[in-house]
């Protein structure tokens, strides 16, 4: 039974994993760049230390500083949260070398599964669906030729990679040279590797992912679909579980396929099988990520299952405490991942100090977020800096309550992805759950919902307010008389501000 | 004292004296509490708002239930001033486009001579591991280019000039 | 179908009605006093109206003007929160008279639970289980003559009261004369009626209650007991849900009965019916609360049901969408009401201006506050704040999550119960679950808790290294040089502020 | 520069100096970075805490981890010039006994002449609806009473004066 781990991450998903662990009763160790002293989980872990400058690849990336902070801190057990070095198998195999637990599954599946091409040949051993598509490393000659094998649209993926970098849709062949350039740049630029293969685009498809669990003894099982069709260049903005477009049966035949895939690969800890749905409710899976991801909680809300505490538990070698049958999906959970961009200015990426701060609360709302006041948001590292998880009995009470919990968010200081969020909640489309991968730039228009007149009067009053009292105090400077009363002011025992 | 003010391509006209506030010549009840610096309680004939603002250049950015509002104000005497100075504005002259955040310039997508149409993109800034294009905020001929791929690029540097 | 509900309420409870109200979609309206102008709930609601001084009986008590905006506003409903007019049948009949919806049960049942003697006759009748007791309005000599009878220990009840106001236990003949004239004095004071009655104290016994929902076509289902036995001068501080002590026979047992005694009065909408619970599992009616109470969300949490927003549907006339066999208890939920009080200091009320403020959030844990960065809090009314409510699939993982998520929350300008409510979740008595009403009065003692040194000496240390640079500053200021860089400054690339 | 400091019954000695910091003579590697204008993010020896402090009359409060902290602090000057001055303490001279927070006085418990213990209730304050017992802060002879039943009082005005 291990008692003391290192989280490996910063932000979110860093305070989510030491929040875990304290639950657990466990004592826990935070690393942080120069960027970072004063972040949360610095705050929030019993212990910190210091790896390096603010760019990642000389702090959260530095396996060797890490691996030495651990044993400096003498810990057990080593969570590396998701992105960063969670999908590096040298990372996990250094921890096991240097006696430590990684809580994630063995170094031998994560570098399958990170093995593109390798990974579509275990899955087509093991039965599993694939979608048509090329090897890695093709030269671009190469390349131009198989797309035509394969057929427009097509997708170029990076071998390295994850995240969407380094991808891109093509739609004719006019494109492919320049998207072939703009990918293998990318991806140098993100993985220091720019080895590329293609894939068919499939139209209208979902992004349907099975959660699973598998523990050391032998035992996996799925924890029900979610649905992430939401995207913009490939990254998901909204998740949400159950999906509308997966019936009892259909999730029964995911769910048993993604243990299928889990197994053939030796795998354990948790994990996730992502799979493209068509119209016509086939399905074929796009990769495996090995590593707890980012849209966890819609499936802990309506499971009721602490997907990180499992985590640990199968990393202490426990037996799951939980048989295929005992998972029941109740209600429904949406995320929103909410981005320090601007959504009205291209998502040009925002930063800036936190001056103002609220984050929603109350019934049926989650927040894990890395924000506070004072908080300066840098560039360095990646632009999610909070999500909002809702659950509700119904999807149309889960939409409405992300609603609520939206327009309850305040953020000053920094331009969000809020607004977005919101007009994707007040869509039509959104709420009928006609979804699929290019919902968000193909067929939303977030310029079809218009802001409520009367908000922008409010905002054009409180302007004009604050230009007339500041107009009001300087004029006060300049006369070197005592300051005159604000007709603002505390206006008696009727206790308003009025005019 | 009258203001100006323009949000969302709207105009609108907000006078404030002692007996009370318009809205575009109509008389609106409205109590006004400031909660903090920056967050602030309005309740406009009852209708209760809440919102946070920063000051901005030409005016306010304003959040209210998680829409953002750039407002531009002017009150009665500056306005006389920039009727005064408008023929400067270079909506047609000489024009720098600049980086909005630092980053790493990937790739420069125009020459000196070309002919830019309103948002076309110029250059891919590489920044939070995301390559971003920067687009022409107006139409115009690309005089010159400062920007090489390659650079790191500070935020305000100029990128392209366009005439 | 009522499109717009006027909330009679303040606080965190006024904030989680607005909210139930938003999500479905209906148009809002909050009432506020001199005190609350820029309170959560006038800045949550959709409109807002001013009704009177701070002292509640000016503002919040005010039936006529409460009706008066309603009718302004164009309500078609109101909802009375707890406290204040919640229990008020000439409030609820004044709301009828009105036109308008009271959003919970008619006047007459209210009045008829209001009046002690009446509800003790009522459910005697009704076949419940009452606590050996007597009458109301006994003269003093009258009530030492019965409290004879009746034996020590006994309980002097208000006959108007609510909120353990008006209400001493007294253990020997010789307390019982100070004992009447507090109580009376007390309830003079909170209700303007000093009528008192007497009651068997039992020794030993837990305060168990049972939360119901019943409809206008007859359907009454009760959602499982919560456990409120951790009280401080008969106020409740801790709730949980399920009670270690109930088991599922007996929650059938005490559900029936409350049901039965809902139905022998005529009962619609959310109500709770308490119950004293003896050693040998024998449970006695103490009271029905015909309204919300604070305590609700530890049922909404192990249930699933939004009993807020169950009212709404109920007082529409809507049929009950669940069946008794649909309600399911799933893992274990448990409250810690958040009081503005100094409990290392007699409980003494604290008002100030909160210059600080993080609440905790993540997995499992809701808050519902009343609190802001900015807010002034006054003595004009009920010390209860905030409310920290949390979820695990266990009553141990529960217990473990409300320690980290009040070691979490931070609150600075005022005193606060925080400390008092980690040190019940670390005392072993309370993990047990061995509890009865006089746990924390007599039985538990912060002092046996001890603070864990090294906190002490990170607060000596902290206070060392303000002070110094205080110093320094003020040492700075009176020599008329260049400010010297401080000891702690940014230490270059490492990025740290050491000394 | 060193400092003596007390809290919950406690005494540190705390020395700073430009080579380092010491606790009880011990050195200790410390990290200190504020957050905002109250909230401290502490390292020692690599341990983390967060801290809430406001100063008080006589040092700071401290809260970490919900558990709050009433630190006296001074340094070797103030030290000195305390020590002089400790004879002039109310240990067993006249004390006020004051309201702590504004209230009804609902009833007073003792007269002049009164011999009370410590702790001993001394009247009834009422606030925010509770009947609040105000106590005595030492033993002594009750030599006058301020307050009367019924009265209104505010914060820090007397109740009563102990000899």
């Amino acid at each position: 039974m291990f008692k003391k781990v290192l989280v490996a991450n910063r932000g979110e998903i860093a305070i989510r994993v030491l929040r875990a662990c304290e639950e657990r009763g466990l004592q826990t160790v935070a690393v942080y760049s120069d960027a970072d002293r004063t972040a949360l989980h610095v705050r929030y872990a019993d212990e910190a230390y210091h790896i390096g400058p603010a760019p990642s690849r000389e702090s959260y990336l530095r396996i060797d500083r890490i691996i030495e902070v651990a044993k400096q801190a003498g810990v057990d057990a080593i969570h590396p949260g998701y992105g960063f070095l969670a999908e590096n198998a040298d990372f996990a195999q250094a921890c096991v070398d240097a006696g430590l637990i990684f809580i994630g599954p063995p170094p031998e599946a994560i570098r399958l599964m990170g093995n593109k091409v390798a990974a579509r040949k275990t899955m087509i051993a093991a039965g599993v669906p694939v979608v048509p598509g090329t090897e890695e490393g093709l030269a671009d000659e190469e390349a131009l030729r198989r797309a035509e094998e394969i057929g427009y649209p097509l997708l170029i993926k990076a071998a390295a990679g994850g995240g969407g970098k380094g991808m891109r849709a093509v739609h004719s062949a006019e494109e492919m040279r320049s998207a072939l350039a703009a990918a293998r740049r990318e991806a140098m630029g993100a993985f220091g590797d720019d080895t590329i293969y293609l894939e068919k685009l499939l139209r209208n498809a979902r992004h349907v992912e099975i959660q699973i669990l598998a523990d050391q003894h032998g035992h996996v099982i799925y924890l029900g679909e979610r649905e992430c069709s939401i995207q913009r260049r490939h990254q998901k903005l909204v998740e949400e579980a159950p999906s509308v477009a997966v019936t009892p049966e259909l999730r029964a035949r995911m769910g048993a396929t993604a243990v299928a895939a889990a197994q053939a690969t030796g795998y354990t800890n948790a994990g996730t099988v992502e799979f493209l749905l068509d119209k016509d409710k086939n399905f074929y899976f796009l990769e495996m990520n090995t590593r707890l991801q980012v849209e966890h909680p819609v499936t802990e809300m309506v499971t009721g299952i602490d997907i990180v505490k499992e985590q640990l538990a199968i990393a202490n070698g426990r037996p799951l405490r939980y048989k295929q049958e005992d998972i029941r999906i109740q209600g429904w959970a949406i995320e929103c991942r909410i981005t320090a961009e601007d959504p009205y200015s291209h998502f040009l990426p925002s930063s800036g100090k936190i001056i103002a701060l609220k984050e929603p609360t109350g019934p049926g709302v989650r927040v894990e977020s890395s924000l506070y006041s004072g908080m300066e948001v840098s560039l360095y590292y990646d632009p999610m800096v909070a999500k909002v998880i809702v659950w509700g009995e119904t999807r149309a009470q889960a939409i409405l309550r992300m609603r609520r919990a939206l327009s309850e968010y305040q953020i000053a200081g920094i331009q969000s992805s809020i607004p977005l969020h919101i007009q994707i909640m007040e869509s039509s489309q959104f709420m009928w759950g006609t979804l699929d991968t290019t919902f968000l730039e193909e067929r939303f228009h977030p310029e079809d919902t218009p802001l409520p007149p009367e908000y922008e009067e409010a905002a054009v009053l409180l302007a004009a307010v604050l230009a007339h009292e500041r107009g009001r105090q300087n004029a006060v400077l300049q006369r070197p008389q005592k300051r005159e009363s604000s007709l603002w002011r505390w206006a008696g025992r009727g206790g308003r501000w009025s005019l | 004292m009258k203001y100006f003010i323009q949000t969302h391509g709207h105009e609108y006209e907000v006078e404030i004296t002692p007996d009370g506030i318009t809205l575009n010549g109509q008389k609106v009840q409205m109590d006004w509490a400031p909660v903090g610096k920056t967050r602030h309680s309005l309740l406009v004939d009852h209708h209760s708002y809440e919102a946070v603002a920063r000051e901005s250049q030409t005016g306010y950015q304003i959040i209210i239930a998680g829409k953002p509002f750039s407002v531009e104000i002017e009150d009665e005497r500056q306005r006389k001033l920039n009727r005064g100075r408008s023929q400067l504005l270079p909506t047609s002259g000489k024009l720098n486009v600049t980086a909005p955040i630092p980053g790493l310039i990937v790739k420069v997508l125009v020459d000196p001579g070309d002919e830019v149409v309103a948002d076309q993109p110029l250059a891919i800034l590489e920044a939070m591991k995301m390559e971003n294009e920067i687009r022409a905020p107006r139409p115009g001929t690309v005089s010159e280019v400062h920007a090489v791929a390659g650079e790191n690029i500070n935020q305000g540097k100029p990128i392209c000039t366009l005439e």
